[in-house]
C-alpha cells in the first residue's frame, strides 16, 4: 500500500489535526468533540445553521464545505463511515445560532440512523433541526424508488445553495425548501475505473478488471449497475448524460449547472476531456450550461473514475449558486 | 452449566465480546467488502476496542458491562452499527438493571427488547439481508425453549443454532435495506456482514453464560 | 491503462476544449494560437501582463493558475514538454497590455529554450519581456549551483506574488523583482510513491518499487536523490524539512508560507496528516506559519506523492500572498 | 554512388527523416525514460508527423524541405527538441538554398553551420551527455574526409561511423545539461536520447544522400 500515514486506524484523527493547523482562521474544533469542524465564524446569532456530515475518504467533501455562504459545521466520520449521532449533536450545537439547523446529508443507511438519534439529542435541548437527504444518483436505484438512492457529487451543489440561503437570512424552513428543491433537481451518476484501498484495511474491499470500468459505482465502491470494457472519454461521457438526461428529465430550454468531479487518481485533464463532451451533449440538447465545476470535488480516497452531476437550475438557483462563497473545497468571487 | 448467570461477573462476558469482534476483525471487512464498503470489521474493532480500554481491569456487573458497551458503540463507532449494536446492547443493559441474577426468563426479555429495539430504528426484518435475520429466528427459538421450560444453558444453544441458521440464510437473499440494497440481484450469494457479526455476538453469549 | 481519454496523442488538445467550454468568463482562448489561455479581462491596459508556461499534465498548472489577480495567460506544451516559442510569445501577444511581460516560469532545458526564442520575437514587436525562472527544488542540484535546480511547486507561490503585484499597479521591474524575491525565500522537495503514465506512451516510463518511495523525485518523474523503504507520514514530514529547512536556511523567527502538494493520486486526507507534523516541527523551531495551502496545486498525472514548499515572507510578500485572487487552481477572498 | 545530389529531389530525404523518426519512436521515449521524462519519441515522431502532413505528395527541394522540417519543428514540437532540431535544419536549410546540387563541401557548410547553431542555443559541448555528442564528432570527421578530398558518400559514411560512436559515448558520461543533468551519478550508464535521434537522422542523411 503506497500511502503516506502514520497509524493506519487514527487517519482520521490525524488528517483533523492537519486540517485545523492549515487553516486557522476559517475553521476550528470545537471542545465538546474533536469529530466536528466549525467555521471560524459560527454560530452566528439569527442564521440558520448548516451542517453536513459523512465519512471520511472523499476529500474535499465534507469537512471542505466549511467556511463562508457554506456549512457552518460538520460532523466528520470514520473513513467511509457514518459519523455517530453524538457527533452529528455537536456539530449541531456548534452551528446553532438560535434560527435552527439544517441538516443537508446523503442518504446511507448509518447517516441516516445517525442522524435520526441525533435529531432526538437536539430537541432534547431545545435546537429544531430540520433534514434534506440528498438522493441524485441515478444508477443507486429506479426512477420510482428516490428513496433508495444514494446521495453524491450533488451534494456539493446542495450545500452550495443551502449555505448561500442560510447566509442570505432565509429561514429554516426556507433554506430546507431550497436545499431540497436544489436536490430534486439535481441528478448524477459515477464511473469507476480501480477500486481503492481504506488505509486500516490495507487491500482493496473490492476490484475491477483492468480493461473494464464500472458504470454507477458509489463513492464506497458499491458496485454499479453495469460492467463494461473501458470505453473512451466521448463514450464515457455519452453514457453519463444517456443515464441522467432522461431521469428528470432535464430538456430542451433548460439551464443547468453541471459539475464533474473526479474520484481521486484519476488526472483533472482527463475530467476536461469527458466534460467537454459532455457539454457538446448538452448543447446539442438545446440545455445552457449556466455554470460549470470540474475538478476533484468529492473523491473515493485513491479510486480512478469521474462523476457526471447536473442540476436544473431557475433564477432562485443561479443566484444562490452564483453568490461568492469560501472554503478549502470551493471558493468563487461575486462574479 | 449453572441455571443462572450472577450479574456480578458481567467482566468476562464483556471480554468474550470483545475478543470474538477481535478475532473475526479482517473477516468481517471482508464479507463486507462484497456488497458494501467493507469497514464492518473496522467498525466493530475500533467499537469494542474503545470498551476494552475503558473497561480496564476492573470488574463490573453484567447490566453496566452491556450498557457501557451499548453507550461506547452508540457515540463512538457511528456507521450503521454505532446505532443498532448501541441499540441492542442498551437495550439488553435495561434489562439486566437491578436483577442480581439471570435466568433463563430474563435473557429472554432481554433478546426480546433488543430486537424490538432494533425493529423501531431500522424497520428492518426478517428478509432484508441484515442483522435482523440473525436476531428474529435467535430470540423466537429462544423464547421457545423457554416456554418448553428448557434451562438458561439449553435455550442459549437453541438460539446460537437458529442464530448460525439466520445467518446462513442472509447467503441466498436479496438485500432490501442498508448500503446492499442497491444491487438487487447482484446482492445474492454472500453473506450479510451485521448478520455475521450478529451471530457472533449470540455465539459468543451463549458460550459464556452457560459456562 | 485505466484512464479516460480519447486519442492519447490529443490529449492537450481535448483538455483545453473542456477548459475553454468550462471557464466562459474567466478564461478565453486566442485566435492566434489554440495552446494559449488567457484571462478574459487580459490584455489589461497599463497593467504588467504576467505569463508563465510549462508542459501540460500538471493540473491546476498551469492554466489553472490564468485569472484574477494572477496570471493573464499561459502557454501550454505537450503533457510533460515544454510549449514551443511560437506558444510563449503567443501567450506574450495576449498578455501584453502595453506595460511590459513578467515570464514567470521554471528552471528546464526546453522552457529556458523556448523562452529565449520568444523573447526574441517579442522584442522585434516591441513588447518588452523580463523573466523570472523559477529553481525552488532542493533535491535537484546542490545549494552552490542553483543555476541547476528545477522549479516545482514553489512557482505557484512565484505566480502569486507576481500576479498580485502587477494587479496593484507595479511596474515590469517591481513585479519582476518581487517575484524574483518570491523564488528566491522558496525552498521546496518532492517524494514520489508511484510512477505516472504519459497517455501517449501508454506505459510509466519508470518504476518505484512498492514499499519503497523516491526522495527528491520530479514533476516528470525525474529520479530523486535517494530511495528508501516507504516510510511514514511524520518520517516523511521530518525529511522533506530536513532537506529544505538549513537550505535557505530557515531560522528562528522567520514567517513562512507552506504549501503541501499532492503529486496526484494521494489522497487530499494523506497530505493533511503529513502537513500536521511539518507544521509541528516547524513551530518547533520557532517559525512562525502565515498561510498554508495544502492540497492538489502542481501534480504529475495520476503519481502518487507529496511535494513540501515553504516560503519566507516579509511584510510585502504577505499582502501580496494574502491578496484576493481568483483561478480554477486557486482562489481566495480578502481575509 | 553519386558524388552530388540534386536540391530538387528533396523529398526522398524528407520521407527517409520521417521514417528513422517513425520507427524509433518507442525506443527514443524509453531511452529519454532512463533518465529524462520518456517522451523524446513522442515529441520527435509528433513533429515528424506534422512535417508529413505538410509534405503531402508534392515534391520539394532539398532546402525547402530541411526549412519545412526546421520551421515545423521550431514552431510546433516545443520541449528542448523544438529548438534544437528547429535551429539544427534550419541552419542547414539556409546553406542548401541556391544551390542546384549538394556536393561533398556543401554538405559541409549545412553541417558547420547546423553545430554552430546549437553550440550558440544550448551552450553545450562534447561530454555534456547531449546530442553535441553525436553532432560534433560527426561533423569533424565529415569535415577531415572531405579536406582530404573524399567525395560525397565517402565523407558521408565517416560522419554516420562518427556519430555512431559519438552517440555510444554518451552511455559513459554523466550528463551536465539539460533534465538529465540533475542526476550526476546516476544519468551514466544509459544513452542520451538526443544524442540517439541525432545519430539517427545522421546515418538517414547518409543513406539517402549516397544512395
Ligand atoms: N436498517 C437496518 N436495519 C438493520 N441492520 C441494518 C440496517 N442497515 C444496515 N444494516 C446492517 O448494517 C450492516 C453494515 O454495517 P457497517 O458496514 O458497519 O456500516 P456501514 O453500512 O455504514 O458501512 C449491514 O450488513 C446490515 O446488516
Ligand atoms: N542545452 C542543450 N543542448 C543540446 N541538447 C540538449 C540541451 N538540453 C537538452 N538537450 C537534449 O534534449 C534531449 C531531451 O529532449 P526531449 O526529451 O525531447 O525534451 P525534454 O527534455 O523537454 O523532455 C536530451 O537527451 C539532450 O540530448
Ligand atoms: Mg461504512
Ligand atoms: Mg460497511
Ligand atoms: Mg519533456
Ligand atoms: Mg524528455
Amino acid at each position: 500500500m503506497q500511502r503516506i500515514v502514520n497509524d493506519p486506524n487514527r487517519v482520521v484523527e490525524d488528517m483533523l489535526q492537519g486540517f485545523f493547523k492549515a487553516h486557522r482562521g476559517l475553521v476550528e474544533p470545537v471542545e465538546a468533540n474533536p469529530r466536528v469542524v466549525k467555521y471560524a465564524k459560527a454560530p452566528i446569532a439569527g442564521k440558520v445553521g448548516v451542517v453536513t456530515g459523512g465519512g471520511s475518504g472523499h476529500k474535499p467533501a465534507f469537512v471542505g464545505y466549511v467556511g463562508r455562504n457554506l456549512c457552518d459545521a460538520v460532523a466528520v466520520g470514520e473513513v467511509f463511515s457514518s459519523p455517530s449521532a453524538q457527533v452529528f449533536f455537536d456539530a449541531f450545537k456548534a452551528a446553532d445560532g438560535g434560527a435552527g439547523i439544517a441538516c443537508l446529508y446523503g442518504n446511507y443507511a448509518g447517516d441516516n440512523m445517525n442522524v435520526k438519534m441525533a435529531k432526538q439529542l437536539a430537541a432534547l435541548e431545545g435546537i429544531e433541526v430540520k433534514t434534506v437527504v440528498a438522493n441524485d444518483d441515478v444508477a443507486s436505484a429506479p426512477r420510482d424508488e428516490p428513496q433508495k438512492r444514494r446521495g453524491v457529487a450533488g451534494e456539493v451543489l446542495m450545500w452550495k445553495v443551502g449555505g448561500a440561503k442560510a447566509a442570505l437570512g432565509g429561514s429554516l424552513d426556507e433554506v430546507i425548501a431550497v436545499a431540497q428543491k436544489a436536490i430534486n433537481q439535481t441528478r448524477s451518476i459515477g464511473v469507476g475505473l480501480t477500486p481503492c484501498t481504506i488505509p486500516a484495511a490495507g487491500k482493496p474491499n473490492f476490484s475491477i478488471e483492468p480493461g473494464t470500468m464500472e458504470v454507477g459505482i458509489g463513492h464506497h465502491g458499491e458496485p454499479g449497475v453495469l460492467v463494461s470494457k473501458l470505453k473512451t472519454a466521448d463514450e464515457i461521457a455519452q453514457l453519463a448524460m444517456d443515464h441522467i438526461l432522461p431521469d428528470l428529465p432535464f430538456a430542451a430550454g433548460d439551464e443547468v449547472v453541471a459539475l464533474v468531479s473526479g474520484l481521486g487518481a484519476t488526472p483533472v485533464m482527463e475530467l476536461y476531456i469527458a466534460f467537454s463532451k459532455a457539454y457538446d451533449l448538452l448543447k446539442a440538447a438545446g440545455i445552457h450550461v449556466h455554470r460549470s465545476y470540474v475538478g476533484n470535488y468529492f473523491t473515493s480516497l485513491e479510486m480512478m473514475g469521474i462523476t457526471f452531476t447536473l442540476m436544473k437550475v431557475d433564477d432562485e438557483l443561479k443566484r444562490l449558486i452564483d453568490l461568492e462563497a469560501e472554503s478549502t473545497g470551493l471558493s468563487q468571487l461575486a462574479p | 452449566m449453572a441455571a443462572t448467570y450472577p450479574n456480578a461477573q458481567g467482566r468476562p462476558v464483556v471480554l468474550a465480546l470483545i475478543e470474538t469482534i477481535e478475532k473475526n476483525k479482517a473477516y468481517l471487512s471482508e464479507i463486507d467488502g462484497k456488497i458494501g464498503d467493507g469497514d464492518h470489521g473496522i467498525n466493530m474493532a475500533k467499537g469494542f476496542g474503545l470498551v476494552k480500554d475503558r473497561l480496564g481491569d476492573k470488574e463490573i456487573p453484567l447490566s453496566e458491562g452491556l450498557g457501557l458497551i451499548g453507550k461506547t458503540l452508540m457515540t463512538e463507532i457511528g456507521g450503521s452499527m454505532g446505532p443498532i449494536y448501541g441499540t441492542f446492547f442498551i437495550q439488553m443493559s435495561l434489562k439486566a438493571k437491578g436483577k442480581p441474577e439471570t435466568d433463563a426468563p430474563i435473557f429472554g426479555e432481554m433478546l426480546q427488547a433488543a430486537r424490538s429495539g432494533l425493529e423501531d430504528l431500522g424497520g428492518a426484518t426478517v428478509g432484508d439481508k441484515t442483522i435482523m435475520d440473525t436476531l428474529i429466528p435467535a430470540q423466537e427459538a429462544y423464547q421457545a425453549a423457554v416456554e418448553k421450560g428448557a434451562p438458561l444453558p439449553t435455550a442459549l444453544k437453541q438460539m446460537a443454532e437458529a442464530a448460525e441458521q439466520g445467518k446462513e440464510s442472509t447467503r441466498d437473499l436479496v438485500a432490501k435495506i442498508g448500503r446492499a440494497s442497491r444491487l438487487g440481484e447482484r446482492s445474492r450469494g454472500v453473506l450479510d456482514a451485521g448478520a455475521t457479526s450478529g451471530a457472533l455476538i449470540l455465539q459468543a453469549f451463549a458460550d459464556v453464560l452457560s459456562a
